[in-house]
């Protein structure tokens, strides 16, 4: 029956706008015979559509809210599938300074001068891992400052409010990878900071509790689940390529 | 600027290269616009007449709440249709979420004030000589309804073409309710969402120039019913 | 005679605008086949009555009985029998044709329309080939009225109500719709009751007259109204007459003193016409005056003679034989005379 | 379903408890509408008078390219704004991008062709009569214009409330050209898509009622205009 | 007289609804301080003629001189000068008091206005009281029809065209509009042009009568029409002339064949009236009717009669001693007597 064999997946923008998905999925239904259509939106209604029961499974990037919300009997088997890292960008000649400093000293940095910094203020994956960054580096989260603006849009959008501004963002190198090709390999805005072991994305696989959603297809999740982390999967991740550069790193144990 | 004018030359070649991805979301979006358009006409011209033509107590409060629901926010209709037919609304069963028919209905909703009130604020203006030339001349209530919009029909066809206007370039319900599935209930609308948010402005203008071919596709073929 | 033979049956009949009334009919008939003619100045009533009568409005007070039934306006009875060509027709927003043909539409009735409209239209005096494919907006005023008209008449109805038919509509076409309403009566035995401000034709064509004035009818025709400001006379103080000074000198003499109101009637029968003042005779009021016009009416052979004192006129009806025996002609010194008893106010 | 009890009492605590970004969301979202508010409806009216008055070869196109005006996606005309007002873009100087400006002018272009179509469709369904009328009383042109708008005011009346709702609903300029920078350019409209899109729900239908409320107020002290 | 004492100077005017002409003035002169009326039967072209001459409507063909000056449709110039009371007025959608000023708001005379349209509604016989704070809609047909009259008398205009401006309205009105359009005339000096069916009224109050027939304009005043169909007379075949048959039997001789048209005039002066049939007198036209109505024309003091002819209508203008004499009174029957030889063709 076709009908019981089509999954319903809620995701994160990030996976959708890179075209992973639509790299991968026709290999996940060519292999398991199940039909997944997915929707792409924030991290936070991805979650939202799980609680009430409308999708069957998650594919998000926020660690800490997942967590949580399996802790409250919404979602179960979060699996890691694989990684990709934030960066801070900013423009070419860095009027704060920050190039090459570590992640904590770069805000600390950009709050001092009051350099204009943009951040999505979405509460969607990346900017609950900004919030993060603030906190380590023991500053109060800004929020009416002039220099700290808050577009509340998607990633691409909000650099390209920095690039208009002349200003810093967190962005997770995908989109980065993007904006770039978008200007002719020739953008305003330079990776700045990079590489510290706390910018790491981690994007897992989350089934919906079948004591939450009776109606939700755990067993085909499930089966989404395996197979994301199965070693031809995590195979075609590690060869994906957005222009030329890798993006995902597989890491499903 | 130059995105505009790659926009443009894009516009062309999706639309004479068959770009499948495309001439899905161009029919997704003239069914769900078709159907909503058919039912809000169907519900908004009697409501539209019975406002217009009788003279009631709290009419003006009608008139007042009507034009409220102009300033709908779709987002807002989104949501509320989602509420109802989420897996966990009372409407769960059917299966609308994530459907064409879902962002039909909530299409629906969204045009729905704006038939009934042009309407209404047409049929008000017509000469009170017609209302007695028809009751005399033995027009029951359904002829009185069908002569008189038939009499103000330049006015009926602004507000189809008003209400067509903003259903078809709606986004909030399309994705709230749709989804915005790729080959399902991708609308146009929520395609140009998508390229915007991806960066690629020229895709969205190209996009955005192939709904105004098909609004001027739909609004050239009604322009037989304009005056000559 | 029994209900049945009165179409109309008007009982305790009000009505308002807002506050102010503008009808009040206490006990109106009209007979099934009779034409009735209303008359009466601008703002008397005559359009409010005739959409009473044509159930599209509804009274403030009172009843309204068709044929012996109470009926109710809109009420899908009457709706198809009776129909009202209205004082400033509407023509719909389509060709002549569609205009005419689409009370029959609504009934359904779609026999052999090209003809029927062909007739109809000849009925008003305009001619199919060049008029039935015309749109409404390419009518001079007067063919617009017919029009409307013709579009009445293709519906054989029970009950005609014509209000000002004949406003702007020129003397021929004017003779074509008396023939026309005529023939309705006989043919089909239509009721019709017409305003109309030209009472030659009025007079022409109607059985009966009612007089309207202010909202009250007066049903023995056409009376004669002399409105205020009145002034009590300088002579006698005490049993208070009333008097209207003209401003070429004359007095008229008007018995008691109006309860509120400040319109006084006279009834045509109660005037008399005379060539020189008799003073002998006790009347009191003797005033000079010239005729103006004078009309046949047709189906009395009677001769309506419309005189007029000072700014004032007069209506009277005259026997041919007292015509030619005073040699009355427009133009023509005449004497009216009239008891200033005979007054009535309203 | 809870969410929308939720977002009711959400939105009573919003409007109480004077949430600052609520308010200033709530002051850009006025000040923007009735900027655009203003602009469209004095060039929107005069356009529509004369499509709606005159006869004159090709009207009937320019009708047709009216109408299908009316079907500009938000996000195209956020889009074209966007290209003109960018750093990059011939207007760049002025400094309007992310500016409620800048917003204003997009909602212009966005509400312009909603008032001249119903504007042009109420003229144009005035008596024959009434312009006979008023050339022989003596009227000049401008006083031709004026006369004839007030007699259809109520039709006037009902485009310039269709237009409000459609501009107080609009996300696409807002956020393209505006940014939905919060406490600068954030309106309510952007506001519920970004609280939508974080899975507020709640927070969305409180602040969609935040913004209903303010059409039902502004509606409100219209209702005077209408007919009694 | 000089260029500027004629308000007017049309010329080779034709006017064209689509392919169908409708007006052909080949040169009309109208004097300043004249007062004109316009007679014809319905779609003849009055009212087309009024807006011309209201500079409303551009002719397809021609030129229009207003006082010596060629002017252009919508000018500025005679904008506030010329005012026309159109066939069907149209109130706008205010109070009375508001539809009466528009004009004067639009002159920017903002001079004592209560006064000024207290006066202009005495002038058409509504009360200030009780009007002014009417709305439009509040008014029956007569009412309404005297407030646009009103609000072109209070503009003073220099000229005042009347499109029936006593269609639907009372009798003592029509006498007020006539009172007021002669002071116009006599305190202002306007220039009147008047199209009306009541041919009495009309007479009463011009100064000069203009027929008006399927466009064409016949500057001697009223005429007679006689329209087709025609037909060949059974007996001589080769002289050709038409003859239109009577349903009574009787048969109207007319000179030589038309050219294309099928309507043809007799002018009034070349009708005489007898009580007999003459046989001897060669009038190869007499024809029996009856007199069906007698009018006085104020200014002659002759007789406008109407004399019916089975279904046609002639009308004559008598002195009254003409009248005495015969015993002329409406009823009465006569005989209509002309020569085939002076009918026209048109
Ligand atoms: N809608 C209205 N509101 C208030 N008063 C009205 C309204 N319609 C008519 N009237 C008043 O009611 C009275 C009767 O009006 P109606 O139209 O019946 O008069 P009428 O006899 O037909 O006059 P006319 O000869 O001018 O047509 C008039 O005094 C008029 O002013
Ligand atoms: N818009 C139009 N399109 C086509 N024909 C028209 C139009 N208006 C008037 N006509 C025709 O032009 C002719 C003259 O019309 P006009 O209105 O001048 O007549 P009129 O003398 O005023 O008649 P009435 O006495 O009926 O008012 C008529 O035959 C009429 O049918
Ligand atoms: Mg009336
Ligand atoms: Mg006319």
């Amino acid at each position: 029956q076709a009908q019981s064999k089509s999954l319903m997946m809620a995701t994160t923008t990030s996976t959708d706008n890179t075209g992973l998905l639509e790299y991968l999925i026709p290999h996940f239904e060519q292999e398991t015979g199940i039909n997944l259509k997915w929707t792409a939106t924030g991290t936070g209604k991805a979650l939202k559509l799980g609680q009430n029961c409308d999708v069957d499974v998650l594919l998000v990037h926020a660690p800490p809210a997942e967590k949580k919300y399996i802790a409250k009997g919404y979602g179960k088997d979060r699996r890691q599938v694989m990684y990709n890292d934030f960066v801070i960008i900013g423009p070419e000649n860095d009027p704060a300074g920050i190039k090459g400093k570590n992640i904590s000293d770069a805000f600390t940095t950009i709050t001092n001068k009051q350099a204009v910094f943009m951040s999505r203020g979405d509460d969607s994956g990346t900017n609950k891992k900004e919030k993060l960054l603030w906190k380590n580096a023991g500053i109060q989260l800004p929020d009416k400052e002039k220099w700290y603006v808050q577009t509340g849009q998607g990633m691409l959008a909000t650099i390209n409010i920095a690039q208009e501004r002349d200003g810093y963002t967190m962005t997770d190198r995908g989109t980065y990878i993007k904006y770039q090709s978008t200007k002719g390999g020739n953008a305003p805005l330079k990776i700045l900071v990079e590489g510290d072991a706390i910018l790491l994305n981690q994007y897992s696989v989350l089934t919906l509790d079948p004591k939450n959603c009776p109606n939700a297809k755990y067993d085909l999740a499930l089966k989404f689940s395996d197979w994301m982390a199965s070693q031809n999967a995590q195979n075609l991740i590690k060869d994906f390529r957005l222009l030329g550069q890798k993006l995902f790193i597989p890491n499903a144990k | 600027m130059d995105f505009i004018v790659a926009g443009f030359i894009k516009a062309i070649e999706l639309l004479i290269g068959g770009d499948s991805s495309t001439w899905t979301a161009v029919f997704a979006t003239l069914k769900v616009s078709t159907c909503s358009m058919l039912l809000s006409i169907g519900t908004g011209l009697p409501c539209g007449f019975l406002l217009g033509y009788f003279d009631f107590k709290g009419k003006k409060h009608l008139r007042t709440i009507l034009d409220t629901m102009l300033a709908l926010p779709t987002v807002f209709i989104g949501l509320t249709v989602y509420a109802f037919i989420s897996r966990q609304g009372p409407l769960g069963e059917l299966g609308l979420l994530f459907t064409l028919t879902g962002i039909a209905i909530g299409q629906t909703i969204l045009a729905f004030p704006i038939v009934t009130a042009i309407t209404a604020s047409t049929i008000e203006n017509i000469d009170r000589d017609l209302k007695l030339t028809l009751v005399t001349l033995g027009a029951g209530k359904r002829h009185i309804v069908a002569t008189c919009l038939w009499e103000v029909r330049y006015g009926i066809l602004a507000a189809a073409v008003t209400a067509y206007g903003r259903v078809l370039t709606e986004v909030g319900i399309s994705m709230m309710v749709g989804g915005n599935i790729k080959y399902h209930t991708r609308t146009i609308t929520t395609a140009i969402a998508l390229e915007t948010n991806k960066g690629l402005f020229a895709d969205g203008i190209a996009l955005g120039l192939v709904l105004i071919t098909i609004a001027f596709i739909v609004n050239l073929s009604l322009s037989f019913l304009r005056k000559q | 005679m029994t209900k049945k033979d009165f179409a109309y049956h008007l009982k305790n009949i009000q009505h308002y605008y807002g506050n102010t009334k503008v009808l009040d009919i206490d006990d109106l008939k009209i007979e099934t086949g009779s034409i009735t003619g209303l008359i009466g100045p601008n703002g008397s009533g005559k359009s409010t009555l005739l959409k009473l009568l044509a159930f599209a409005r509804k009274p403030t007070r009172g009843r309204i009985f068709y044929k012996g039934h109470l009926e109710l306006p809109f009420s899908s009875t009457v709706r198809s029998k009776i129909t009202l060509l209205t004082q400033k027709p509407y023509l719909l927003k389509r060709t002549v044709f569609e205009n005419i043909t689409y009370g029959l539409k609504i009934r359904k009735d779609k026999n052999n329309l090209e003809n029927r409209v062909k007739k109809a239209l000849l009925n008003v005096g305009l001619d199919y080939q060049n008029f039935a494919q015309r749109k409404w907006h390419e009518l001079s005023g007067g063919e617009a009225q017919r029009v409307a008209m013709a579009a009445r008449l293709i519906l054989k109805p029970e009950v005609l109500l014509l209000d000002e038919p004949i406003a702007s509509v020129d003397t021929e076409s004017a003779r074509l719709i008396r023939q026309a309403s005529l023939k309705a009566r006989d043919n089909w035995g239509t009721t019709l009751v017409i305003a109309s401000h030209d009472l030659q034709w009025l007079y022409s064509i109607s059985d009966r007259q009612l007089s309207i004035f202010k909202g009250n009818i007066f049903s023995t025709g056409m009376e004669n109204i002399i409105t205020g400001p009145f002034v009590k006379p300088d002579v006698k103080p005490d049993d208070k007459p009333l008097v209207k000074k003209l401003d070429d000198g004359q007095i008229i003499t008007l018995k008691a003193p109006a309860p509120k109101t400040c319109t006084a009637i006279i009834r045509k029968k109660n005037i008399s016409i005379a060539l020189k003042k008799q003073p002998g005779n006790g009347m009191d009021n003797q005033l000079s005056g010239h005729i103006v016009s004078m009309l046949l009416e047709k189906k009395s052979g009677h001769i309506m003679t419309t005189i007029s004192i000072h700014d004032l006129c007069f209506i009277l009806t005259l026997p041919p034989d007292q015509v030619s025996r005073l040699d009355l002609y427009p133009g023509k010194k005449v004497i009216l005379g009239f008891y200033s008893n005979d007054v009535e106010w309203i």
